[in-house]
């Protein structure tokens, strides 16, 4: 059967990467289109469901992870002899909600929302793999601006960063973009010099 | 004063510390009372003090900002001080909303239940094969700031941030009670407006105030009832050292 | 269903697991006898046959391992081999420059430049085969330094290190060599003790 090789050969490549796979990178070493490739997904999930399987595959952003499915964490807790993950720090939250919302940004966004250096929290956000370097600003000091991962996606439920809960009163408060905070930072500058 | 014997509570910032200090006094955050803020501020800062609470240059930095917009509301230009109070309203209404977002966004975790696999160990040549220009090299060397090795070696001393902050203080207060006594030792008053002329960066703004603030309090110099105009009270040989030691033991 | 959650338990250790996985642990965290633990392994089995599945249980004397199946290794080593074809991180790039231009240097050196933590980029660099380490610095903590290597050269089309191009306006990029930086780091070091 051809759709059932394929389907076979999807999980499989899914099973051993382990990691989120790039649709593009899963359509290429499966031979499936990469058009076809999520009504393919959408078919093993469906199985999945049907038989009350201890697996699922989620989509983040334009890859694809399998991964456990939540309703079975105290049996592999249990297994893998993990405590609970501590959740996050209130500090953490508020510089990773930062970053989600208005990301690409750079730590002295961060420190500027929050009023406080931020350093290591973010270093710690970037260990965890919640947040990763995306490049560096073109402005003085280029700086490194962060963006959050797949990691991040995941442990929060979304397939996209689209997905993001609205901002509170998001309509009559706006948050200062990273280009006008830049703006403002240079503006600054320059008066000191 | 009555000794404190609660244990004070830990805030993640001066915003933090300010956006509770507007809801435990039910002030309007779009309008806030400087005064009234500064004063539960400042007492915050007291008492952390007391119980030798460690708190992070930002704390005093604000305290600063607060009494500069507090001095600067008392001029017969208060435009500036509206300015720099709409400014902090920004930030608090700014902070507070990302609160609100992150513990939305906090609700929604739910990485410590969903677990994934490491990738399978598969012997695999991983050698890259990509061919680029060699100008490619170049410049993404450039790309990165050489300011960076400069500024990363300031982090590493984050532990004295707050002493260094607190001793840039008072050298540069010092450095103001100075200036002013000569100005006064010259004519023996002086007009507010004058100490601040051509004065721009904020910091020595607020170090000229709290040198006013000093010199007040030790009865070197009276203000008019205007604030407009310095007197200098009492003609001595020097400066008194005395008082000059003594605000250094306090900071 | 009893029956089908407990297969989802097991798929759902087996799957997070990794690892063979001892019968007893399986049978203690997922909650099914272990006794019944190879019925159970046997239904589930049947179930991936029967659809065509990626993945298998496999008995390892007295430990179970979820893998993939045989017949699927190519995808599986296809979709590996994607991951070479992928151009260079910005940060890699940063990273694999600041070796070339001052080889040999230690990981601290690289993040020193950077500015951030580069132990991950470091490694994904050594794991393509662009750099490798060239033995240690004679410093407390014994650092392992690193150079590039032939492969470097060939995917940049230069036949030494010695022809990597100039540096734009490098008079004014006085950098510090390793060996400064380490002096440095040694003073300061002393200071704080």
């Amino acid at each position: 059967m051809e759709i059932k090789d394929k389907l076979g050969a999807i999980e499989a490549i899914l099973f051993a990467s382990g990691e989120p796979i790039e649709i593009y990178r899963l359509s290429e070493a499966s031979g499936v289109d990469a058009g076809t490739l999520p009504s393919m997904i959408r078919l093993l999930n469906e199985r999945y469901e049907d038989c009350g399987s201890g697996i699922c595959i989620k989509k983040l952003d334009s890859s694809f992870q399998m991964c456990t499915r939540e309703e079975f964490a105290p049996q592999v807790r249990a297994a893998l002899e993990t405590k609970r993950t501590a959740p996050l720090s209130n500090a953490a939250m508020e510089a990773l909600t930062i970053i989600a919302y208005n990301q690409p940004v750079s730590k002295g966004f961060v420190e500027n929302v929050r009023g406080i250096d931020s350093s290591s929290v973010i270093n710690n956000l970037v260990e965890k793999g919640l947040v990763e370097e995306a490049g560096r600003l073109d402005v003085p000091g280029k700086p490194i601006v962060y963006r959050t991962t797949a990691v991040f996606l995941r442990s929060f439920g979304l397939s996209s960063v689209a997905d993001l809960p609205p901002l509170p009163g998001q309509s009559d408060l706006v948050l200062e973009t990273e280009e006008e905070f830049v703006d403002r930072e240079l503006a600054e500058a320059k008066q000191t010099e | 004063m009555e000794t404190i014997s609660f244990k004070l509570e830990v805030f993640e910032g001066p915003l933090d510390l300010l956006l509770s200090l507007i809801a435990k006094h039910k002030l309007n955050i779009c309008d806030i009372e400087i005064s009234k803020l500064l004063e539960q501020y400042l007492l915050y800062i007291d008492q952390a003090h007391e119980q030798n609470l460690e708190l992070a240059g930002e704390f005093l930095e604000m305290a600063a900002r607060l009494i500069y917009i507090k001095t600067a509301s008392l001029l017969p230009q208060p435009e500036e001080a509206e300015q720099m109070k709409r400014e902090l309203e920004g930030a608090l209404i700014e902070y507070s909303l990302c609160k609100i977002a992150a513990k939305t966004l906090a609700d929604a975790f739910v990485g410590g239940n969903i677990f994934v696999r490491s990738p399978m160990k598969i012997k695999a040549d991983m050698t890259y094969t990509l061919v680029h220009e060699p100008e490619r090299l170049a410049i993404a060397y450039s790309a990165i700031s050489m300011k960076n090795i400069k500024s990363e070696h300031a982090k590493l001393h984050v532990e004295n941030k707050i002493n260094s902050v607190v001793k840039r203080r008072i050298v540069s207060v010092m450095t103001k009670v100075v200036h002013i006594l000569r100005q006064l030792y010259d004519s023996g008053e002086v007009y507010m407006d004058k100490l601040y002329e051509g004065v721009t960066d904020r910091s020595a703004r607020v170090a000229t105030f709290l040198a006013v603030l000093e010199l007040t309090r030790h009865g070197r110099i009276t203000i008019s009832d205007d604030n407009t105009m310095i007197f200098f009270k009492g003609r001595k040989n020097g400066v008194d050292r005395s008082w000059r030691s003594k605000t250094s033991s306090e900071q």
